[in-house]
């Protein structure tokens, strides 16, 4: 009875939408005036390779402080929402050999991460892809070397400051800009003459740092506290 | 033909997300929405250029439009975190509901 | 143009606050209500300073714009503010200021996580009101999404985490619509700027136009808990917090009703809307949610959630009103916009309040409840009486405007809708007073604590919104100045008075 | 955008205003007698009662003139609330649908192109006006709660309530209807009647100043459906009277049952001797009511007659009804102060009370009014020259009725009749909902019956939304199921040009 009903709307939606939008396929797409400066003479302006991390971190940076805080406060809200008298899951992890292997691939991990994060201006990636690949870290060392693991070793806390120091640095190279160019986020420090080198697009550089540490450290405490068991009584 | 691939995506979901009475199953139709949406969003700005990655040594290449991409990192990062919130509420549910069928916890009607 | 600088700050400094929360929880717990209580009031001073130096007394004009990062609006996003927008920041910025005091006397669990979320809520209610970019008010009001969830569910229960699931599923919904309609005029006109929207959507064929504008009504139905969509609201705000119910029942409502506002009048096409089907229709369906919320909190037995479903009565007539678009309904709307904020807000906060020494919400278990304070009842009674429209209370004045822009229109259903709300208001909320003010033998049998707490942050934060419910009442033609700027912004047929610099 | 804030200061108002500040004065100092504990709170409340009636008497604004009638609505309902909570709320609630009514009449009227308050030509409009304050002013039809109120709430508010409050909307209906109106007429015609046949049945004695009241109130209606000058002048002349005259009455009956121990009108007893000057204030009331020539009601009543002369029908109707006043007046005269007065002696403890003075000026009033009613007529700015000069005939047609009345009642025995219950609002809202309910259960057999009595009034309603309720809250996964049906539905409506 519902699948009918489900049926018959969505296949007048269907119809109904693509009637309505025969426009767009029918035009195609074409760079707006904006983009057409983006890809134009956007790694110019901003000393960053990569146009999608200029954008991001330069031209719409205010867009990702807020993905970061949209982060932050779901970070916030699951810890406040799962935070008890809890323990650690007992669990003792994978066998040795996978627990060896691990050993051997967790720097390997950590370092395309931070690669990820300091080169996210010149190729691919990014703060927030440098980030989640650290955030997987911590997420391995509880599935191989069991929950307890990490838990005790980089206390909630830490990670917290982890997270907060890296918005703070987020908003810090903002603040810094009004001073230095008299714009809130504006990129200052950027050299467009020295273009491809590390340190060349300025705050670009410090944001992709601070959005990685802080996406790192949040997923890592999301992470966590998802997969707390709840003792009762305690 | 791309659109009609998404259109069809973007419905199959919400069927999805209205059939299924399982809080995640649920959940996982509106993601399908959610990737239709930025699928749909990605390919239709593909110009058949390079990604958008100025190399120093190719000048003068046609590039994608980079906006698109951005807006769909950010839009994919959002809709994670909203999911992490939402799974982390069905973990809570079920310390009061053993069951996960949205039409069987009355809380849910009204 | 010296002021400019005012706007990122008004969203910056909650979340500045908001990440330097947890860092002052782990460092010294004991600064945390120092910090809370310096920095909303500093939000407050600026909120003020700007009204100071941009209403009609002041010396400056609006509209001012800030680029941020320097770009201007092609290439970067830039906060603008008009005398809308002024408002809007105004009211934020005031009832979130009461509505913090309140919260540091009434949550007792979590709070750091609190205010964390509280702040960041704070800064992206700013940003759904400063932002002149498409694409960035997305990010604020899914902000706005992600951190109220969890202020929802604050409190645990079942019926908490439930609304909170209920809550964020509709709210997701209504993020995704909105997205789409993003995407829909990204792909055709290739810009996000509003100011640039403006200028080429009609352009557009009009299929296309109407359906944009389609997802963009659907979205904002969902987020305003319009009929059909009404379900999450009356769980939601029931559920939470009092301070809670009331940011969302007061506040938020109204924020989606500027995002409403904005994008309907301003950016997109509002006489196309006005000549196809779809004006009338989204008209009629607020106006059956009135009654229907109306009709609803009638029937309901449970406190919290009859304000809820009044509050959906309310939202309904004031969208209809707006959409009847004279300049005496954008009027009568926005006058009832900041009323009914003031009232409703009053209205959580004191029932949270009395609902502390009871267990159940239910009304018939709060018998003799409004004996713990006789001033806060007397309180209730007089908002009460502001909601159901008493003259010379502020409720009056905007019914009486919203009767006169229906009847003028010759829409006679809003008008019977108008009176029917206030009608059904009164014997609703006088079962609540009869049964408060019922001489109970003993104290309250379900009462958790017998002496009332001090709390005079929390009656202090009542009582200045009773006081602002007569004031705004009485001395509501203060207020024109800035509502009639909001109104020429608004007006039919005037494309939307450009930012400067903006296209 | 903002309302001029008008104010009106011709003669008519001014006076009317004054007038209505010195009775609200008169009866608040009835307060210490009959509500000693509450001085402060009446004292506030009758503050803003006086401000109410200044707003609505003056103010040229529609708006202001709303504003100041609710904050009456809201003071009296208070008021009537410090006696009985439950009578309050009903009487707010009343007054608030009539509010609502009014409200949107005025909202008519100004999108209509009538910015002040004045003179209204379309007749329709003037029709839904007395619909309007129909409910506020006791209209027939609509006057269903005027006797359960004013004959519960505590004397000196039943005073403002039966002079003052209900004469509002009398006084905007002489504002705005200029000439004859049929349906006023015909409404004041039955009222009037209606009115006094209840009272003349009444055996409660503030039940039966609450009929005559009604009736009263009829004879102002009539005056204004009239809609010639004189006839105009009469009513609001008849207007100032009454309203003198009921609150004396009402303030009396405070005293008179405080001395009886009861308002049952048999069982007065040696009512000069218990109170001698609140005997002759009631006399004289009661003789201003009925019209008798030295008296206040004389004035206005004769300028009516006047006016209708010309008509047979009209006359012998107006006549009827003038008789029909004198009846009732002298029944109670008769059973309340005079049977009795064998053992006449005075009782010192109850003579002391405070209110002789103003019962006192009110009796002194009285008379002036009905002696020099020209004087009134010049505050009011009515032109009356001659009109009230003494002839054989007027006294001939005030002697007539009261001989024959009086000559009736004997040959009657005092028109007995059984003793009836009080009128209440509760009975009359479960009357009402019973004989609804009746109804809609032939109609209805599906629905729940049980729950309809139990709740009272709200009971239908609240069945009703119950019902929407469910039906509207399923379950969650049709509750989503909403949202693509809207969506389809918008984008079909979009294709309907």
């Amino acid at each position: 009875m519902k699948i009918f009903l489900l049926l018959v709307l969505f296949s007048g939606i269907g119809f109904l939408l693509i009637d309505n939008l025969r426009f767009l396929s029918n035009s195609g797409f074409s760079l707006g005036a904006a983009t057409h400066y983006y890809v134009t003479q956007g790694f110019e302006q901003t000393g960053a390779l990569n146009l999608v991390s200029s954008i991001l971190y330069d031209f719409r940076a205010f867009d990702s402080l807020g993905e970061s805080t949209v982060i932050f406060a779901a970070v916030s809200g699951i810890v406040s929402l799962l935070s008890r008298k809890t323990l650690p899951v007992s669990s003792h992890g994978l066998s040795i050999i996978v627990k060896r292997i691990f050993g051997i691939l967790t720097p390997f991990l950590f370092v395309s991460g931070i690669y990820l994060i300091l080169h996210g201006h010149l190729s691919p990636g990014g703060g927030f892809q440098g980030g989640v690949i650290l955030g997987t870290i911590s997420i391995v060392f509880c599935i191989v070397y069991g929950s307890s693991f990490d838990y005790t070793r980089y206390s909630p806390q830490s990670k917290t400051i982890l997270e907060v120091s890296g918005a703070l640095l987020f908003l810090a190279m903002g603040i810094i800009g009004i001073f230095l160019e008299g714009f809130f986020l504006a990129n200052w420090f950027s050299s467009p003459e020295r273009l491809g080198k590390l340190l060349t697009p300025g705050s670009i550089f410090g944001i992709n740092l601070g959005v990685g540490i802080k996406i790192g450290a949040g997923l890592s405490i999301i992470f966590y506290s998802i997969i707390q068991k709840r003792i009762e009584g305690k | 033909m791309n659109q009609l691939f998404f259109l069809s995506l973007f419905l199959l979901g919400f069927i999805g997300m209205l059939l299924n009475r399982n809080l995640i199953k649920l959940i996982i139709g509106f993601e399908i929405m959610e990737a239709s949406v930025l699928l749909w969003f990605i390919s239709f700005t593909n110009q058949g250029g390079n990604p958008p990655i100025y190399l120093l040594d190719k000048p003068g290449m046609v590039l994608n439009d980079p906006l698109p991409q951005a807006l769909a990192l950010t839009a994919i990062v959002i809709a994670a975190s909203n999911i992490a919130l939402f799974l982390t509420l069905v973990i809570e549910l079920s310390r009061y509901h053993k069951a996960s069928d949205v039409d069987k916890i009355k809380g849910l009607r009204d | 143009m010296r002021l400019s600088f005012l706007l990122p700050l008004l969203i910056v400094l909650p979340l500045l606050t908001a990440f330097l929360i947890p860092l002052i929880d782990i460092l010294a717990i004991a600064l945390r209500k120092i910090l809370v209580i310096i920095s909303i009031s500093l939000e407050l001073v600026f909120s003020l300073s700007l009204l100071f130096y941009f209403s009609p007394l002041g010396k400056e004009k609006l509209p001012i714009s800030y680029y941020l990062g320097g770009w201007e609006p092609p290439l970067g996003i830039s906060l603008s503010l008009n005398h809308l927008g002024l408002i809007f920041s105004m009211l934020v910025s005031v009832s979130l200021f009461l509505i913090t005091l309140y919260s540091l006397e009434y949550i007792e669990h979590h709070e750091g996580k609190y205010y964390v979320l509280l702040f960041v809520v704070l800064g992206a209610m700013q940003g759904v009101v400063l932002t002149n970019d498409l694409f960035n008010l997305y990010v604020f009001i899914e902000l706005l999404t992600v951190a109220s969830t969890p202020l929802v569910a604050f409190d645990r229960t079942s019926s908490a985490i439930e609304a909170g699931i209920k809550y964020i599923v509709y709210g997701l919904l209504g993020g995704l619509f909105f997205f789409i309609g993003i995407v829909l005029i990204y792909l055709s006109l290739g810009t996000l700027s509003l100011a640039e929207i403006a200028l080429s959507f009609s352009s557009l064929p009009i299929p296309f136009q109407e359906t944009v504008l389609i997802f963009f009504i659907i979205s904002l139905t969902i987020k305003l808990g319009i009929f059909p969509f009404h379900f999450w609201l009356a769980k939601a705000h029931s559920s939470a917090p009092a301070p809670i119910s009331a940011l969302l029942s007061g506040v938020m409502l109204k924020l989606y009703l500027c995002v409403f506002l904005r994008l309907f009048w301003v950016v997109l096409d509002f006489p196309l809307m006005e000549a196809s089907w779809l004006k009338s229709f989204v008209l009629y369906l607020a106006l059956g949610s009135s009654l229907l919320g109306h009709l609803f909190a009638f029937q309901e037995e449970d406190l919290k959630r009859l304000l809820a479903f009044s509050s959906v009565g309310h939202i309904g007539i004031i969208v209809a009103v707006l959409l009847v678009n004279t300049p005496e309904a954008l009027y009568g709307g926005m006058l009832h916009i900041i009323n009914h904020l003031i009232m409703k807000s009053a209205l959580f906060l004191d029932s949270g309040y009395f609902l502390q020494f009871t267990k159940s919400h239910l009304i018939k278990d709060l018998k003799g409840v409004f004996h713990y304070n006789r001033y806060l009842f007397a309180s209730f009674v007089i908002v009460v009486l502001a909601m159901i429209g008493i003259p010379p209370l502020n409720g009056f004045f905007s019914k009486w405007y919203m009767l006169l822009a229906f009847v003028e229109e010759g829409i006679h259903l809003g008008g019977i809708v108008v009176i029917l709300g206030s009608l059904l208001a009164i014997p609703y909320y006088f079962r609540v007073i009869s049964y408060g003010i019922s001489p109970c033998e003993e104290k309250p049998v379900v009462s958790l604590s017998q002496d009332p707490p001090p709390a005079s942050l929390m009656i202090f934060t009542i009582l200045a919104l009773v006081v602002l419910t007569v004031v705004t009442g009485i001395f509501y033609f203060c207020l024109n100045p800035i509502l009639d700027g909001a109104v020429q912004e608004l007006l039919p047929l005037q494309i939307y008075p450009p930012f400067p610099g903006g296209s | 955008m903002i309302v001029g804030n008008y104010f009106s200061l011709e003669p008519p108002f001014i006076f009317l205003t004054l007038w209505g500040i010195f009775l609200t004065c008169l009866s608040f100092l009835a307060v210490p007698v009959f509500a000693p504990l509450k001085k402060k709170t009446f004292a506030l409340l009758y503050l803003g009662f006086a401000g109410g009636i200044s707003l609505v008497f003056l103010s040229e604004s529609w708006l202001f003139l709303v504003i100041g009638w609710e904050i009456i609505t809201l003071t009296t309902a208070f008021m009537v609330s410090q006696s009985h909570r439950k009578l309050g709320q009903q009487y707010f609630f009343l007054q608030f649908v009539g509010e609502c009514l009014f409200l949107y009449t005025v909202i008519l009227a100004q999108t209509t192109g009538y910015q002040k308050v004045g003179v209204i030509s379309e007749v329709w409009l003037q029709n839904l006006f007395i619909v309007g304050v129909g409910l506020k002013s006791a209209i027939f039809g609509l006057h269903f709660w005027l006797p359960p109120v004013h004959s519960q709430a505590s004397p000196p508010v039943s005073a403002i309530l039966s002079g003052l409050t209900v004469k509002i909307g009398f006084v905007l209906l002489w504002r705005i209807i200029p000439q004859e109106n049929a349906f006023l007429l015909g409404l004041g015609l039955i009222m009037a009647i209606y009115g006094g046949i209840q009272a003349l049945l009444a055996t409660d004695y503030k039940v039966l100043l609450a009929y005559s009241t009604i009736s009263q109130l009829g004879y102002i209606a009539l005056g204004i459906g009239i809609g010639s000058p004189l006839a105009r002048a009469g009513s609001i002349l008849h207007l100032v009277a009454h309203s003198l005259a009921k609150s004396t009455l009402f303030i009396g009956s405070g005293l008179w049952e405080k001395a009886h121990h009861t308002r049952n009108i048999y069982q007065f007893q040696n009512s000069w001797g218990k109170n001698p000057l609140n005997a002759l204030a009631t006399t004289i009331g009661f003789l201003s009511l009925a019209g008798i020539a030295p008296f206040a009601g004389y004035a206005g009543k004769h300028l009516i007659k006047l006016e209708a002369e010309g008509n047979l029908w009209l006359l012998i109707l107006i006549q009827l009804i003038s008789f029909l006043s004198v009846l009732y007046s002298l029944r109670f005269l008769w059973w309340g102060l005079f049977k009795n007065r064998s053992n006449f002696t005075l009782q010192k403890e109850v003579q002391k009370s405070n209110l002789s003075f103003q019962l006192l000026i009110a009796t002194f009033i009285l008379l002036i009014l009905g002696i020099w009613p020209s004087t009134f007529s010049a505050l009011l700015g009515i032109e009356t020259d001659g009109l009230f000069l003494w002839s054989f005939q007027k006294i001939l047609s005030n002697l007539i009725p009261l001989v024959t009345g009086g000559l009736l009642l004997f040959w009657l025995g005092g028109l007995s009749v059984r003793p009836k219950k009080a009128p209440s609002l509760d009975f009359l809202f479960q009357g009402t909902y019973t004989c609804c309910y009746r109804i809609s259960r032939r109609c209805f057999q599906l629905l729940d019956s049980e729950k309809w009595i139990k709740e009272g009034l709200g009971g239908g309603i609240l069945l009703l939304s119950q019902k929407i309720y469910r039906i509207v809250f399923t379950s969650f996964s049709n509750q989503l199921l909403l949202i693509p049906i809207l969506l389809f539905l918008l984008l079909l409506l979009a294709r309907i040009k």
